[in-house]
C-alpha cells in the first residue's frame, strides 16, 4: 500500500487541514493565513522539500474530510484522547497547552474552592472538539457542560451570565479577562486545569508516515524550533498584535 | 395605528436597552477591514475576506440557480409523465432528499459519491496553470482554479438539494394546468413533447414564478450549509472572521446584511420578470 | 370481429390489465436499475475510503444498563429534545401564520406593512444568523433562556412559510363562498370559523406538512447555541469519537424516520378529514 | 300602495377603478312585487342587484332597503343582509357542510336561533324545494338542479323580506332548470318579493310585474312583461331580443 | 353509399373503474353525414365522441375512422387525430398565444407546414368564422362566443374530415350562441361529416340527417331530426323532450 509521504512527493504539495483557533491559526488583517499551526505546517513542507496548501474546514467537517483523502494531514491543534485514537492516527505531540479557565466574575464571586464549580447549578462552555471539554467533564462531573462551535459564541455566554465559566487553552483566557476586565477573571490565578497534547491526525494503516511525522516533531522538539515558535505565539499577543486582526 | 406604534416603541426599547444590558464591546473597524482594505504595496482598495466570501455566494447562487432549474425542470416533467420507471426515479429522489437533514445529505454526496464521480471524470486532475481556467473569465465565474473542484462539489450537492422542492413546484405547475388545455393540444394533433414545450410549459411557468423565486432565495441562504465541505463561501469565512476577531455581533450583522442584500435583489429581479411575463398577454 | 360482449355491464373485463403488467414489472425494474447503479457508485466510494466501521461501539449513544438500570444515552436524550423543540415550534408557528396571513389579508394597513416587514426580514436572512442575533443579542434583554431563544427563532422562521402557506389557501376558496358567507349574514369571525378556514384546510394541510417536516430538520441548527437536541449530540459524540459516518448515518435514520412517520400520520389524518365529503 | 318600498334605489353610481359598471340608477321595489332584470352580457345586472346587499361597494347614489340606509363599509350590515336573500348563479353552497348544515348556519349564527329550531325551520323550506329526503347528503352529491334548489332554501330560512336571484337557472342543464323555475314560481306566488336576473322569458311573462332592461350600465327601458317582449320601445332592446330568439 | 362510412363504431364499451360509462355502441357516419348526439347529462354523450379520437381509452370493441383502426395506446394516434378536428364546450383556447398562434400551431408541427403558408390557412378560416380582424389579440381578450369561433377555426385549421362538437354553444351567453351556430350551419352545408352533441333543437332540426339519443351510456333511439321531435318512440326519450320544452 502507497504512504500518503509518497503521494504527497509526487504531488508536490502537502495539503493540510485544519481550522480557525487564536493564536493557532488565524487571519491576518490581509486575510492571510497565520499562526503557530500555520508556521510548522510551512516548515514541514519545506523540509519535505514541497508546496504547502491549506485546506480551512469546518470542525465538524474536518475528520470525515481527512478520512476521504481531501486533505493528508490534519495540524490543527487536535489533542490526543483514547477514544479519538481508535479512528485516526495521532503522532507524537508537538505541543502541550494548558487550559485554564475564565469566570464570570459575578457569578462565582463566592466561588472559593475549585470543587465550588462542582455543582448541578453551575454551567461550564468550551469550543466543541477541544480537550478542554474532556477535562470540563473529568473535573466537574455534576456541572453541565454546553458546547460551542466557537470560541467567540462561548465566551459571549460567560459574558451574558449565562454560564459561570469558560475553559480554553492558555493563552486565549488572558486575552479575554485584559478585553472584559471586571466581568471575568481567571479562575483560581490561572492555574492550569490539565495540559493537552496536540499532535497531527493521519489515516489509518500508514505506518511510514506515522513515523516520519513524528520524527519530524521529535527533532524539532530536539533542536527548540518548536518551542521558539511556540513562546512567539503563546507568550503573549504583544509580538503579533498588530498583524492580527484579533483584540 | 396602535398596533403600529406599538411594535415601534418595542423597537426602540430593545435598541436602548442592549448597551446597558449586553456587556460587549462594539467595535465595526476590525470587521470592516475583513471586507476590504488598503493594499500594502500597490495602495488601491482590495477585497477581503468577506467581500470574497460574498462573491462565492454570488457565483454559487447564479450556478446553483441554473443547474437546480435545470434537474428540477426535468426531475419535475418526469414527476408527471406516462413511463412508470421516471415517476419512480423522480418520486424517490424527491422523498430522499425532503427527508434527509441536509448535513447528512452533503456528507453522503460529498465523501462518497463525488470522490468516485470526479477523479472518473478526471475533474481531479486539471491542470491549475493551463490556460483554459487560468484566465480572467473563469476566475470571474468560477473563482480561484485551485479551488474549482471543491467549488463544483459544493455546487452540485446545493443544486441537488434544491432541485428536490424545484422538483414539487414545477410538478405542482404542470398539474395546474386545466385538463383542457392537454386535451386541446392532442386534439390539433400535437406530439407530447410538442405538446409540454408550447401549451404546458409556457403557461405553467407563469404559474410558478412566485414559488421559484422563494425557492431560489432559500438556495441563496442554504448555499451555508456547504461550507461544511470546505467551500469558502460567506457563512463559512464569516466563521473564521468571527473566530479570529472575537466579534461576533458586528460579523453577523454585517453578514445578514449582505445575504439580505442580494436576497432581496433577487426577489426584486424576479418581480420584474413576473410583471413582464404577466403584461405580455394583455 | 371483435371480442364478445362483455356479459356483466357492471364488471369491466378482467384480464384487460395483462398486458400492461408486465410492462410495470419492467419499469420498476428500469428503476432498480438505477438505483443499484447509484448504490453501487455509494459502495464503491465508502470501500475506497478503507473506511474502518465501529459500529460496536454505537450502543452506549442510545443506553447503558449500570446495576439492571437504563441510563439513557445522548441520542436518546437529543430526539427527546428534539421532539419537543420541533412540536412547541410547529404548534407556534402555525399560529404565527395565521395570524400574519390574515393581517396580509386584512384592511388595515397598519397590519399588512407589520406583516411584511416581518415576512421580508425573516425571509431574506439566513436562519443561523438569526439564531446568532436573537440569543446573544435579543434574549439577554427580554430575558429568555437558550431553549424558548431556540425554539421562538425556529417559530418565527417558520412562521413566516406558514403565512404564505395560509394565505395561499384562503385565497384559494372561490370567492363566491366568501359572498355566501357575506348573503347569509355572518360575522367576519364566523365566516372565517365555519366556512373559509375549514375548506382551506385541505388546500393547506399537504404543504404545512411539507413545513413541519422541515421544522424538524431546521431544528438542527439549535445546535449552535449549545441547546443539546439531536444534531448537537451528534456534533458532540463525532468530537469525542470522531466516529463522524457511524453518527451521521444513525443521526439521518433518526430523523428520517421521525419525519417519515410524521408525513405518514398527516396524510391518515387528511384522510380522515375528506372522508365525510363523499 | 301605502307602504314605504322595500328597495329604493336612487342615482346609484359605481365604478370599477375607471369603468364605470353603473350609472344614475334609479329603482325602488315595493312590498310583493316581482321584477325581472334582463340584458346584453357586461350591461351590470349583476353588480346592481349585488349592491342591494353590499356585496359590491357602491360610491354614489343610495340604496335603502327596508327603509335603512345602506352604506359602504357601514356596521351592522348583518341586519340588513338579514332581511335581504340571495341564490347565485353558481350556488355556492359550502361543499363541506351537510345540506341541514348549509341552511341551519345563517339562523343560528345571524338570528341567534337554537339548534332544533332551526332544523325544525330549515327541514320546513327543503319540504317546500321538494328535497327534505336529501338533508343528510352533501352538496357535491346532489345534481345541479337540486343544489339550486337547496341555495334557494338557504335564502328563504333566513326569513327575508325579499330575494335577489342572479341568473339561477344559467348554469344548470336544460332538464334542471324546470324544477328550478318551478320553485321560484311557487314563491312568488306566496307573495314573496323578488328582483331576479334572467334571460328566461317563459319565467318573465308568467310572473314579473314589471321587466328592467339594462345595458351599458344603465336602465334602458322598464315595461310590464307582454308589452317588453312583443314591442320593446328602444331599439338596443329589440336587438337584445332578436338575438335572443334567433336560435 | 358506396364509400366505406367515415367513422365505424362497434361494440364500444367503457368503464370508469367500475361504472360503465359506455355499453354496446354501435354507430357509422358516413361521409358528409350530420349526426346530432342529445340525451341527459351523464348519459355518455361527452365520453363517445371522445373516444373518437382517443382523448378517452376504451376497454372494448372497435373505433375506425377513416379506415384506420383506433386503439388504446397506439402508436401514431396524431395521424388519426390531424383527420378529426374537436370543438370543446369550454374553447380550450390556449391563453398564452395569439389568436393566429392558437390556429398556426396545429399545421406547424403537425402536419410540417411552413409558417407562412399555415399563416395564410389560418386567415383563411378566420375569415370564414368572421373575426379575421382580432387574429393578434390573445383569447382572454375576446368575448365567449368569438372564442368558440376561434376554436372551430383552429379545429379547421388541420383540415380534418371530421369536426367533433361537444355542446359547443352551452357555456355562452344566450346572445353569443346564435353566431356559432351559424358559422356551424355554414360549415354543414360546405359538406363537412359532424357529429354535434348538442341541445339546441332548431339547429338539430334545420342541420341534423340523424339524430341520437343516448342515455346511460347506451344507445337508446335513432331517428332522423322531424320523427325524433315530433314523434319519439321511446319513453325515455319523450320524458327528455316533455323536460326540455317545459319552461
Ligand atoms: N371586480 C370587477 N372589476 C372590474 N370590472 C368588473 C368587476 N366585476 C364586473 N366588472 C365589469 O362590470 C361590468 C358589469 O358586470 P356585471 O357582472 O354586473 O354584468 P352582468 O350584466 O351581470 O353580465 P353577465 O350577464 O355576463 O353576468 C362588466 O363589464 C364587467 O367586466
Ligand atoms: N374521468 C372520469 N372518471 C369517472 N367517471 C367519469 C369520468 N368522466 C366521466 N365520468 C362519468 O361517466 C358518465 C358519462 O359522462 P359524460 O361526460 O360522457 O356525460 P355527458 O353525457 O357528456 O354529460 P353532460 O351532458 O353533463 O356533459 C357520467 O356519469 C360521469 O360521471
Ligand atoms: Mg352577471
Ligand atoms: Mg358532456
Amino acid at each position: 500500500q502507497e504512504s500518503v509521504l509518497d503521494t504527497i512527493q509526487e504531488r508536490g504539495t502537502l495539503t493540510v487541514g485544519m481550522s480557525t483557533f487564536v493564536p493557532w491559526a488565524m487571519r491576518s488583517t490581509e486575510g492571510e493565513l497565520i499562526g503557530f499551526e500555520i508556521d510548522v505546517a510551512t516548515k514541514l513542507a519545506e523540509d519535505m522539500g514541497v508546496e504547502v496548501e491549506f485546506v480551512p474546514t469546518a470542525w465538524s467537517g474536518i475528520i470525515p474530510a481527512l478520512l476521504a483523502g481531501k486533505f493528508d494531514v490534519i495540524i490543527g491543534g487536535m489533542s490526543i484522547t483514547p477514544q479519538r485514537n481508535l479512528t485516526v492516527n495521532f503522532t507524537a505531540p508537538y505541543a502541550n497547552s494548558g487550559n485554564q479557565l475564565a469566570a464570570n466574575v459575578e457569578l462565582t464571586a463566592d466561588f472559593t474552592d475549585m470543587s465550588d464549580f462542582d455543582d448541578t447549578s453551575v454551567n461550564l462552555v468550551c469550543r466543541r472538539g477541544v480537550v478542554g471539554c474532556d477535562v470540563l467533564a473529568a473535573s466537574f462531573p455534576r456541572a453541565n457542560i454546553l458546547q460551542f462551535d466557537d470560541n467567540a459564541q462561548a465566551l459571549q455566554e460567560v459574558l451574558n451570565g449565562n454560564a459561570h465559566a469558560i475553559i480554553a487553552s492558555a493563552p486565549e483566557p488572558a486575552f479575554w479577562v485584559e478585553d472584559n476586565a471586571g466581568t471575568i477573571e481567571l479562575a483560581f490565578g490561572g492555574e492550569y486545569l490539565a495540559r493537552g497534547n496536540e499532535a497531527f491526525a493521519l489515516r489509518k494503516g500508514d505506518p511510514d508516515a506515522l513515523n516520519f511525522f513524528s520524527n519530524w516533531i521529535l527533532v524539532n522538539q530536539e533542536n527548540g524550533w518548536l518551542e521558539e515558535r511556540h513562546d512567539y505565539w503563546f507568550s503573549g499577543r504583544k509580538a503579533w498584535m498588530d498583524v492580527v486582526a484579533t483584540e | 395605528m396602535a398596533l403600529f406604534g406599538l411594535v415601534v416603541a418595542a423597537v426602540v426599547f430593545v435598541a436602548w436597552r442592549v448597551n446597558s444590558v449586553l456587556v460587549y464591546n462594539w467595535d465595526w473597524s476590525r470587521v470592516l477591514g475583513f471586507v476590504a482594505r488598503i493594499d500594502g504595496e500597490t495602495g488601491q482598495w482590495v477585497s477581503n475576506l468577506l467581500l470574497q466570501g460574498l462573491f462565492t455566494t454570488i457565483r454559487l447562487a447564479f450556478w446553483g440557480t441554473l443547474l437546480a432549474a435545470i434537474i428540477g425542470l426535468v426531475m419535475g416533467y418526469w414527476r408527471t409523465c406516462d413511463t412508470l420507471a421516471l415517476r419512480i426515479i423522480s418520486r424517490t429522489y424527491v422523498e430522499l432528499i425532503r427527508n434527509i437533514p441536509p448535513l447528512v445529505f452533503i456528507f453522503i454526496f460529498y465523501f462518497f459519491i463525488s470522490s468516485q464521480l470526479f477523479p472518473a471524470l478526471g475533474l481531479d486532475s486539471i491542470d491549475r496553470d493551463s490556460p483554459w481556467v487560468d484566465n480572467a473569465f473563469f476566475r470571474f465565474a468560477f473563482g480561484e482554479p485551485a479551488l474549482f473542484t471543491n467549488f463544483l462539489s459544493g455546487l452540485i450537492c446545493l443544486a441537488l438539494f434544491e432541485a428536490a422542492y424545484i422538483t414539487e413546484i414545477v410538478r405542482a405547475g404542470i398539474q395546474s394546468i386545466d385538463r383542457g388545455q392537454w386535451e386541446a393540444g392532442r386534439a390539433i394533433g400535437l406530439s407530447r413533447g410538442n405538446l409540454l414545450r408550447d401549451i404546458i410549459f409556457p403557461q405553467a411557468i407563469r404559474k410558478i414564478l412566485p414559488p421559484l423565486a422563494g425557492q431560489f432565495i432559500t438556495l441563496i441562504k442554504d448555499s451555508a450549509i456547504i461550507s461544511l465541505i470546505s467551500v469558502q463561501e460567506l457563512t463559512f469565512l464569516a466563521t473564521e472572521v468571527a473566530a479570529t476577531t472575537g466579534k461576533t455581533f458586528e460579523t453577523w450583522i454585517l453578514v445578514a446584511g449582505m445575504y439580505f442584500a442580494i436576497c432581496y435583489l433577487f426577489a426584486f429581479v424576479f418581480a420584474r420578470l413576473e410583471r413582464r411575463a404577466g403584461r405580455a398577454r394583455r | 370481429m371483435n371480442k364478445a360482449l362483455a356479459e356483466n355491464r357492471d364488471r369491466p373485463p378482467v384480464g384487460f390489465n395483462a398486458g400492461r403488467s408486465a410492462g410495470v414489472v419492467w419499469q420498476v425494474a428500469q428503476a432498480l436499475l438505477v438505483f443499484g447503479a447509484l448504490g453501487w457508485l455509494v459502495w464503491r466510494g465508502i470501500d475506497a475510503m478503507e473506511y474502518r466501521w465501529q459500529w460496536f461501539r454505537v450502543e452506549p449513544f442510545f443506553f447503558r444498563m449500570i446495576d439492571g438500570e437504563i441510563i439513557w444515552g445522548p441520542l436518546v436524550r437529543g430526539l427527546l429534545l428534539t421532539i419537543e423543540i420541533a412540536a412547541i415550534a410547529g404548534a407556534l408557528a402555525i399560529g404565527i401564520g395565521f395570524v400574519t396571513a390574515l393581517a396580509r389579508l386584512s384592511n388595515s394597513f397598519a397590519a399588512r406593512i407589520l406583516a411584511t416587514a416581518y415576512l421580508e426580514a425573516i425571509r431574506n436572512t439566513p436562519l443561523l444568523v438569526q439564531l446568532f442575533l436573537v440569543y446573544f443579542v435579543l434574549a439577554p434583554i427580554i430575558g429568555i433562556d437558550r431553549f424558548w431563544a431556540g425554539v421562538l427563532c425556529l417559530a418565527f422562521y417558520e412562521g413566516s412559510f406558514a403565512a404564505e402557506i395560509i394565505r395561499g389557501g384562503l385565497r384559494g376558496i372561490d370567492r363566491g363562498q366568501y359572498e355566501a358567507a357575506d348573503a347569509v349574514g355572518l360575522t367576519t369571525w364566523d365566516k372565517y370559523r365555519y366556512i373559509i378556514v375549514p375548506q382551506s384546510m385541505p388546500l393547506i394541510l399537504p404543504p404545512l406538512t411539507g413545513l413541519l417536516i422541515s421544522t424538524i430538520k431546521h431544528s438542527a441548527i439549535v445546535s449552535v447555541i449549545a441547546l443539546a437536541e439531536l444534531t448537537t449530540q451528534g456534533l458532540n459524540l463525532v468530537s469525542n469519537t470522531f466516529m463522524a459516518f457511524e453518527v451521521w448515518f444513525i443521526v439521518a435514520g433518526i430523523y428520517l424516520v421521525l419525519t417519515v412517520s410524521l408525513s405518514f400520520a398527516i396524510t391518515l389524518f387528511e384522510h380522515i378529514l375528506s372522508k365525510p365529503k363523499r | 300602495m301605502t307602504h314605504p318600498p322595500l328597495v329604493e334605489i336612487s342615482g346609484l353610481c359605481k365604478w370599477y377603478d375607471d369603468f364605470s359598471a353603473l350609472y344614475d340608477i334609479n329603482l325602488s321595489v315595493a312590498e310583493g312585487e316581482k321584477v325581472v332584470i334582463c340584458g346584453p352580457s357586461g350591461s351590470g345586472k349583476s353588480t346592481l342587484i349585488r349592491c342591494i346587499n353590499q356585496l359590491e361597494e357602491h360610491q354614489q347614489g343610495s340604496i335603502r332597503v327596508a327603509g335603512q340606509e345602506v352604506r359602504p363599509g357601514m356596521k351592522g350590515i348583518e341586519a340588513i343582509r338579514r332581511e335581504v336573500g340571495m341564490v347565485f348563479q353558481s350556488f355556492n353552497l359550502f361543499p363541506h357542510m351537510t345540506i341541514l348544515d348549509n341552511l341551519t348556519l345563517g339562523p343560528m349564527r345571524n338570528r341567534g336561533m337554537r339548534g332544533d329550531a332551526a332544523r325544525k325551520l330549515a327541514m320546513e323550506y327543503l319540504d317546500k324545494v321538494r328535497i327534505a329526503e336529501q338533508a343528510g347528503k352533501y352538496p357535491p352529491q346532489l345534481s345541479g338542479g337540486q343544489q339550486q334548489r337547496v341555495a334557494i332554501a338557504r335564502a328563504l330560512c333566513m326569513q327575508p323580506r325579499i330575494m335577489l336571484f342572479d341568473e339561477p337557472t344559467s348554469a344548470l342543464d336544460p332538464e334542471m332548470i324546470a324544477g328550478v323555475l318551478e320553485v321560484m314560481e311557487n314563491l312568488a306566488r306566496d307573495g314573496m318579493t323578488m328582483i331576479v336576473v334572467t334571460h328566461e322569458m317563459g319565467f318573465a311573462r308568467r310572473v314579473a310585474d314589471r321587466v328592467v332592461f339594462m345595458d351599458q350600465g344603465e336602465i334602458v327601458e322598464t315595461a310590464p312583461p307582454e308589452q317588453f317582449f312583443s314591442a320593446p320601445r328602444s331599439n338596443r332592446a329589440k336587438q337584445f331580443l332578436g338575438q335572443l330568439l334567433a336560435h
